[in-house]
């Protein structure tokens, strides 16, 4: 089997089997610089928030972090705005009339990082401020990217959480929302990547598009159920709609401690299972951090006090974080609820 | 004794357009009115304001005496009008049975449309008619423009109205099927309904009526009992002048062969037909309805082009297998159903004129509009087209002045030979005569005539020779000097086995 | 003078001087707004939607509907790519060949529904599913990138000052303004609207007719798909997913009628800007996406009701 | 009688054809893969598609009027997210089952009286819903999906003789709506309006009444639709699902019902959302590479559609 079904031909850097991997190195800066930017130090700044879609409680989550950031820092507000589906064309038409209309900074998560950049280097042209967060553009297009996670860390989590369930000669399949969404193309080829270095005797079955349809997301997760029968120890999800929509089908199944669940959701959506003892864990940054960094991280830029060179920045309630990729803030690895500490979180 | 309904000084006008002025009508229970005019002189127009469909901009109307405003026609139903429409208004996609019925469908005592007494009565009702042949099941898109007459007439007839006005009921209809329809008509009255009758035929009018009102440009000339007027008397009063001879027929010398037909077939629908078309003569079809004459002249047409079979204009054989073949080798057709054939009603009436010959009206494939707009005059001065100018609808024209159009369309093509299906259908007498003088000057002109008509004086009054179709083939071919109703009428008959005796010959 | 209040009551006119309103309200509101650069760059970003309008224009006269055009973007934006990249062509070969499946796709949907008789809409939905789905095939998912500097000239460059591919754009408006008003094929476009059996018997060529609009449909389809990719130097299946809706109410807003027979592109121009500077207008003055969403949508009722209510006066 | 039975037989053609394509299905991909045909398998098929099923009946009444909407999936959102709300708000199960049966009706009552008072065509009206409803959705609900909802409000996952309440709702309703349509004056009007509103109009059938009714009928099924949609799982998403009008649009055209209105019968559109559903779960089964998923959904619905031609114009 050549690759996974959904996953990217980007280069792959899988991670050490074992053992903390060591931080990677920040490199030399390669983001862009807003051109004749006013100074906007210290001053109240309009920013948007431009997320892929609006109406997913992950991109409302982002918001809640944003705006707890404003309230915070009392010298920025911020709106988010989008399409109302994860269209690459929509959220140019976005971005371009928020230039126009002359905000001071523009936060996005890209749909598309080739096609976003040519409007973001606009903005940076117009004197701009533009960071980006969850998904990011092609570097010289924004000036720096908050990362929840770096890809390689999301494979590796994913993939051992799913071994220390399903055992290493286990048998799974993917829920994703579409082939050609840019980050889950890249998690399931960094998976892939990893699961043949560290756990090479775990079969692959297939991977299923659910947009980001609840229903259909719940369908094809009992499709993939009814076919595999007994062969299905465990289902990925790639997406927060996808991962509870297949923990909702293997309850419905009256499969819990069968098929084990694994990936990416908002607690909040996964407490059901996990507080019932169907699914034992989910993975997730805390998207509300996400945005809050994103929001800290814009006053900064604002500010002039995060430049290039730096190699950490601090953001406000979540410290110090770490400068990797060149123009990446890391925030940091992700983290795994189980039924421990999941009751801690509400996002 | 109180009218059941009563039309006092109703005018309309649509926009600028006076359609009818101070109009008076009553209508006793128990009589046959007939509603005569010519076309566009406001007869629809009145029918549909009485039967509720219109609204009246002056003037009342008396139901019983009293006063009444009908906001819809379900209103004038309920009050027992019934109205057989001009431009049959059937439900393409439903049955025959449900057309009859839709709107007061037979019920069960648990108020669910009772399917089995529906086709039961359906059946009933055609029957009376004398259509054992129509299906009740059938879907009425597949109906002939006879058969649908036939449900608009037993549509109406099902809601037992005690009004019942009649549009044009015939014009679809062949001689034996208006003299059944006739009969019907007589028995409702004897059972006192009250019955309008438009048409333009005058035969009808005096086989059935007892009083006639004459419509003239949108105001009555008069109620007359049918005792006190003469067929002549009522065509001055209809048009304003004298008209002599009803089928002016010109003697035109006989030209060469223009159209040979040679075993033209077409699976199902005509067989085995051979004639020849001379140009100057007027040939014309008679046959019941339903014996193929409209599928031969779409077959000559290539609208359903010809199975086997030849066919030659000017002497070489030519390969006819669309419409646009058919035109390039000179042939014109005169659709006998207008509204859907023969017009495009929405468009305005001087691009009607030209759509058969649109391509010959441009530089560079872009259309010359001056010489449309002069074509388009042209045309309504010509056929004397009642029309506010040339960018008018056509769909707003009255039905005669329709049928003007599509002539004026198809003679553009300057064709060798023009077939004319049921070319005075729901034509008024002074329309029908301009018509019928035309097709002789046409003639004259070396153009090669046929002529499809089931009104026999027609075909017998115009035609040079005649040709009678019997079941999709060619049972007679009898000449002017020899054609005698009775001759051509025994042609047309179908033998249809007796009931009894069918499962013998068998 | 009654040809007067006739144009006067036109819904063209109407909707004309609602985007004159338009215009005025949203300048007031922002100072950016009504600008020469602003204009311009929402010109830019409806030339897609605007191409892809004009055939539909005729498609919607004839009575049909073409719901395959987005796929057919996303088809022929996938093949530029692989053409390109994956096959190895130059890319303007890769251009030119793409232009042609897209052609041939129309040419399709044509066959389909002359020769076979399948409804407009029915047959655009089936190909609709079936175009995404190759274009999904063909690129399994993965977007082709690093377009050449050049290529970018048509979707983000400029010719006088005037974005390139609002010229474009222009000739294809002006060929289709010309074809539909004043040639024998506009002509035949309305009668197949109006009645399509009587064209067919006056001897219109019906089905030619048809088969060269959703060709047409195809190409311009394909064209826009080049623009597209070229605006964001980057190719991926979804692309133009959902466009035949944007397409469809800026046809539906200029006044053809969607029972065929009557519309102008005029109408539909004028719709399309209203849709945009709606959009953008309103974007600046503060308003978030889904509310300008419902504001298009009131204002596509609004148009209808007020053109119904005074054509009512107009058509007795 | 042997010609009415002949009608009969030629009327269901469409829905014998579909069942056939069904059977043909089933039994193909069972023999490849039994599991296809194991009661989990077929019970979701049923369950997680019984909703559009349910929605292709409203919408089959609706294109049987000779109308269209494409406001429906945006209505089914907006009435799920108003079902969770009010549940979550602390209103009795119950009432959150009825209200949006109540409120969708009250919506396309409005929609229906655009559509047949101020003549307002459908595809327009309903093209200005959706942006309305979409758009309006978004604006109230700030994207949070529902979540926290009590136990006992799941009415999808109830089950009665062990079969799952969706397939009950979508069994019961496609009956009842059957009955309805060909057994009372209301249902055949439906057909009349449909096939001819001027002639419905003359036979004293009100032309915009029945619109009305049908839309306001439409909304309640919508509502049930949405009931269902919004209990299935223990979320209810805000956003509605990409393209559902096309999906419910595909099943009712596919079942037979004429775009052009006054043809078709409900039985037919709920065979055709059962065979979508089956295609989407058999092509699983197949191992269709996923890629080329959507091209195969594309060219079984062509088929389906030139296979319901031939059909067609064999019987005449
Ligand atoms: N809806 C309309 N709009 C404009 N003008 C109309 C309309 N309906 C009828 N007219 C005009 O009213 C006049 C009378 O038409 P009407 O149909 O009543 O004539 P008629 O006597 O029935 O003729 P015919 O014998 O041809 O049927 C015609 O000049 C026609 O053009
Ligand atoms: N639309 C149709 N579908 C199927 N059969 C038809 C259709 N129209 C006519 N026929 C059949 O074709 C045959 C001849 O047609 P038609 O009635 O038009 O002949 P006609 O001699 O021209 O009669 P008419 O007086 O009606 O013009 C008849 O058997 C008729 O039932
Ligand atoms: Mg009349
Ligand atoms: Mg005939």
């Amino acid at each position: 089997q050549s690759a996974w079904t959904g996953s990217d031909d980007q280069p792959n850097s899988p991670l050490a089997c074992t053992g903390e991997s060591a931080a990677p190195e920040p490199g030399e800066y390669n983001g862009g610089t807003p051109t004749n930017a006013p100074d906007r130090k210290g001053k109240d700044i309009t920013v948007v928030d431009i997320p892929k879609l609006v109406g997913v409680g992950y991109f409302a989550s982002t918001a809640e972090g944003m705006q707890e950031a404003a309230k915070e820092l009392g010298n920025i507000t911020i709106n988010t705005d989008g399409p109302t589906r994860a269209n690459i064309d929509e959220q140019i038409t976005f971005v371009d009339n928020y230039i126009t209309s002359g905000v001071d900074g523009i936060l996005f998560a890209a749909n598309d990082p080739v096609a976003i950049a040519p409007v973001l280097k606009k903005a940076l042209d117009a004197g701009i401020n533009v960071v980006g967060y969850d998904a990011d553009a092609e570097a010289d297009a924004r000036q720096w990217f908050v990362n929840q996670a770096l890809p390689n860390g999301v494979a590796k989590s994913m993939m051992d959480q799913l071994v220390s369930e399903i055992g290493e000669d286990g048998s799974f399949a993917i829920v994703t929302s579409t082939f050609t969404t840019p980050n889950q193309a890249r998690w399931i080829a960094e998976m892939q990547a990893y699961t043949e270095k560290c756990y090479p005797n775990l079969t692959f079955l297939e991977t299923v598009e659910a947009q980001e349809d609840n229903i259909l997301s719940f369908n094809q997760a009992q499709t993939l159920i009814n076919k595999y029968g007994e062969e299905l120890d465990g289902i990925l999800g790639m997406t927060s709609v996808a991962t509870p929509a297949a923990a909702e089908a293997v309850q419905q199944n009256g499969l819990c401690g069968k098929v084990a669940v694994v990936g990416l959701a908002l607690p909040n959506a996964m407490k059901p299972y996990i507080n019932g003892d169907c699914i034992t864990s989910t993975i997730l940054w805390n998207t509300v951090d996400l945005g809050y960094a994103a929001a800290q991280v814009m006053r900064q830029v604002a500010d002039g006090s995060l430049q290039p060179g730096a190699t950490s920045v601090e953001a406000g309630r979540l410290g110090e974080l770490q400068i990797v990729n060149q123009s990446q803030v890391l925030l940091g690895a992700p983290k795994v609820f189980t039924k421990d500490d999941i009751n801690d979180f509400d996002f | 004794m109180t009218p059941v309904i009563e039309l006092a000084g109703v005018s309309k006008a649509f926009g600028p357009v006076k359609v009818l002025t101070g109009v008076d009508f009553a209508l006793y229970p128990g009589e046959v009115h007939a509603l005569m005019g010519e076309n566009g002189a406001g007869k629809s127009t009145m029918i549909r304001i009485a039967s509720g469909d219109h609204r009246a901009d002056e003037g009342e109307i008396r139901l019983d005496g009293e006063a009444r405003r009908f906001r819809g026609p379900r209103e004038a139903q309920e009050e027992g009008i019934a109205v057989v429409h001009q431009e049959l208004l059937l439900f393409p996609s439903l049955s025959v049975a449900e057309n009859i019925f839709l709107g007061h469908q037979p019920k069960t005592r648990r108020g669910f449309v009772d399917w089995g007494r529906m086709r039961r009565e359906a059946r009933e009702l055609l029957d009376r008619l004398d259509c054992p042949q129509l299906d009740v099941d059938q879907r009425v898109a597949k109906l002939s423009v006879a058969d649908r007459q036939r449900v608009e007439i037993a549509r109406a007839l099902s809601r037992k109205a005690r009004v019942l006005i009649m549009d044009e009921p015939t014009a679809a209809l062949a001689e034996a099927d208006v003299q059944r329809l006739l009969d019907v008509i007589r028995r409702l009255r004897e059972d006192g309904v009250a019955i309008v009758y438009v048409s333009h035929r005058m035969n009808e009018i005096f086989a059935i009526a007892d009083r006639i009102t004459v419509l003239r440009d949108g105001t009555s000339t008069g109620t007359y009992p049918v005792s006190e007027v003469t067929e002549s008397s009522l065509v001055s009063m209809m048009v304003g002048r004298d008209i002599h001879q009803l089928f002016p027929k010109i003697e035109v010398e006989r030209g060469k062969t223009r159209l040979e037909v040679r075993n033209l077939s077409r699976t199902g629908l005509v067989e085995d037909i051979s004639f020849d078309l001379h140009a100057g003569e007027i040939l014309g079809i008679a046959g019941l309805v339903g014996s193929g004459r409209t599928e031969l002249a779409q077959t000559i047409f290539g609208v359903t082009p010809a199975t086997s079979g030849e066919i030659k204009v000017d002497g070489s054989p030519r390969k006819i297998a669309s419409v646009r073949d058919a035109i390039a080798n000179g042939i014109a057709y005169v659709p006998e159903d207008r509204g859907l054939h023969g017009l495009v009603r929405p468009q305005p009436l001087r691009e009607n004129v030209t759509m058969a010959i649109l391509d010959r009206m441009t530089k560079f494939s872009v259309i010359d509009t001056g010489r449309e707009q002069r074509m388009a005059k042209e045309a309504i001065d010509r056929f004397a087209i009642r029309a506010r100018d040339a960018r008018q609808r056509v769909g707003q024209l009255s039905g005669g002045n329709q049928q003007k159009v599509v002539l004026a369309k198809w003679l553009a093509t300057d064709p060798k030979v023009l077939i004319l299906d049921e070319p005075t259908r729901g034509i008024d007498i002074g329309a029908k005569t301009e018509i019928h003088r035309l097709m002789g000057e046409l003639a004259r002109k070396g153009i090669a005539i046929l002529m499809i008509s089931s009104e026999l004086p027609e075909v017998l009054g115009m035609s040079d020779r005649i040709l009678v179709m019997k079941e999709g083939r060619l049972s007679a071919v009898i000449d002017r000097k020899d054609a005698t109703p009775d001759k051509v009428g025994a042609a047309m008959m179908r033998t249809r086995p007796e009931p009894a005796a069918a499962g013998a010959v068998r | 003078m009654a040809a007067v209040t006739r144009i006067l009551i036109r819904h063209e006119t109407i909707l004309g001087i609602l985007f004159v309103i338009a215009l005025f309200v949203m300048a007031a509101q922002s100072d950016r707004f009504f600008t020469t650069a602003n204009l311009l760059n929402q010109a830019r970003l409806m030339t897609e939607v605007g191409l892809i309008a004009i055939p539909m224009t005729f498609v919607i006269i004839t009575g049909g509907i073409d719901l395959s055009v987005g796929s057919i973007m996303g088809l022929c934006a996938i093949l530029v790519g692989v053409f390109w990249q994956n096959v190895g062509l130059p890319l303007s070969a890769a251009i030119g060949l793409s232009l042609v499946a897209g052609t041939l796709a129309g040419f399709a949907n044509g066959i389909i529904i002359t020769r076979f008789r399948v409804p407009p809409l029915i047959a655009t939905l089936a190909t609709l599913a079936l175009y995404r789905g190759l274009a999904e095939g063909i690129s399994q998912a993965r977007s082709v990138r690093g377009y050449p500097d050049w290529f970018a000239q048509l979707g983000q460059g400029e010719i006088a000052g005037i974005p390139t591919q609002l010229w474009l754009f222009a000739l294809v408006a002006i060929a289709g303004i010309f074809i539909l008003r004043a040639t024998t094929f506009g002509r035949t476009t309305y009668a197949i609207g109006n009645n399509e059996a009587a064209a067919e018997f006056s001897g219109l060529p019906v089905e030619r007719t048809k088969l060269l609009i959703y060709t047409a449909s195809g190409f311009i389809s394909a064209l826009a798909a080049i623009v597209f990719v070229s605006r964001v130097s980057t190719t991926r299946s979804d692309m133009g997913n959902g466009i035949e809706l944007e397409v469809i109410t800026a046809v539906v807003l200029g006044g053809t009628s969607i029972f065929g027979g009557r519309g102008m592109v005029i109408g539909t121009l004028i719709g399309l800007c209203l849709m945009q500077i709606l959009q953008n207008g309103l974007s600046l003055s503060g308003v978030r996406g889904d509310g300008t969403t419902v504001v298009i949508g009131a204002i596509l009722i609004v148009a209808v009701l007020i053109s119904n209510i005074l054509g009512r006066f107009a058509n007795d | 009688m042997k010609s009415r039975s002949f009608h009969v037989v030629g009327s269901l053609g469409q829905e014998i054809l579909l069942v056939l394509v069904i059977l043909a299905l089933f039994a193909f991909v069972g023999w490849v893969n039994p599991r296809f045909v194991s009661e989990n398998n077929l019970t979701s098929i049923f369950v997680g598609n019984a909703y559009i099923a349910v929605a292709a009946i409203g919408m089959s009444l609706v294109i049987i009027s000779g109308n269209i909407d494409v406001s429906i999936g945006a209505l089914i959102g907006v009435l799920a997210v108003i079902s969770g709300l009010l549940v979550t708000n602390g209103y009795p199960i119950w009432f959150a089952w009825l209200a949006p049966l109540i409120i969708g009706s009250a919506i396309n009552t409005l929609l229906g009286c655009l559509i047949a008072y101020a003549r307002v065509p459908s595809i327009i009206a309903t093209l200005a819903m959706l942006s309305i409803l979409s758009g309006g959705l978004i604006t109230f609900t700030g994207g949070q999906w529902i979540s926290g909802l009590p136990s006992g409000y799941q009415l999808a996952q109830f089950r009665l003789l062990n079969i799952p309440s969706p397939v009950w709702f979508m069994i019961g309703m496609t009956i009842v709506a059957a009955l309805l349509m060909r057994y009372t004056a209301f249902g055949r009007s439906v057909y009349a309006v449909g096939s001819n509103p001027e002639a419905a109009r003359a036979s004293g059938i009100g032309h915009a009444s029945t619109v009305v009714k049908v839309f306001a009928i439409h909304g309640a099924i919508a509502g049930v639709a949405a009931v269902l949609f919004a209990t299935q799982l223990q979320v209810i998403q805000s956003t509605t699902p990409v393209g559902l009008e096309l999906v419910i649009i595909t099943a009712s055209v596919v079942g037979g019902v004429s775009i052009l209105g006054g043809v078709g019968t409900v039985v037919g559109s709920t065979l055709a959302a059962i065979l979508f559903a089956a295609i989407g779960s058999s092509l699983i089964f197949l191992n269709v590479s996923a890629y080329w998923l959507k091209a195969v959904q594309g060219v079984l619905i062509l088929a389906t559609v030139l296979a319901d031609m031939a059909r067609r114009r064999r019987t005449g």
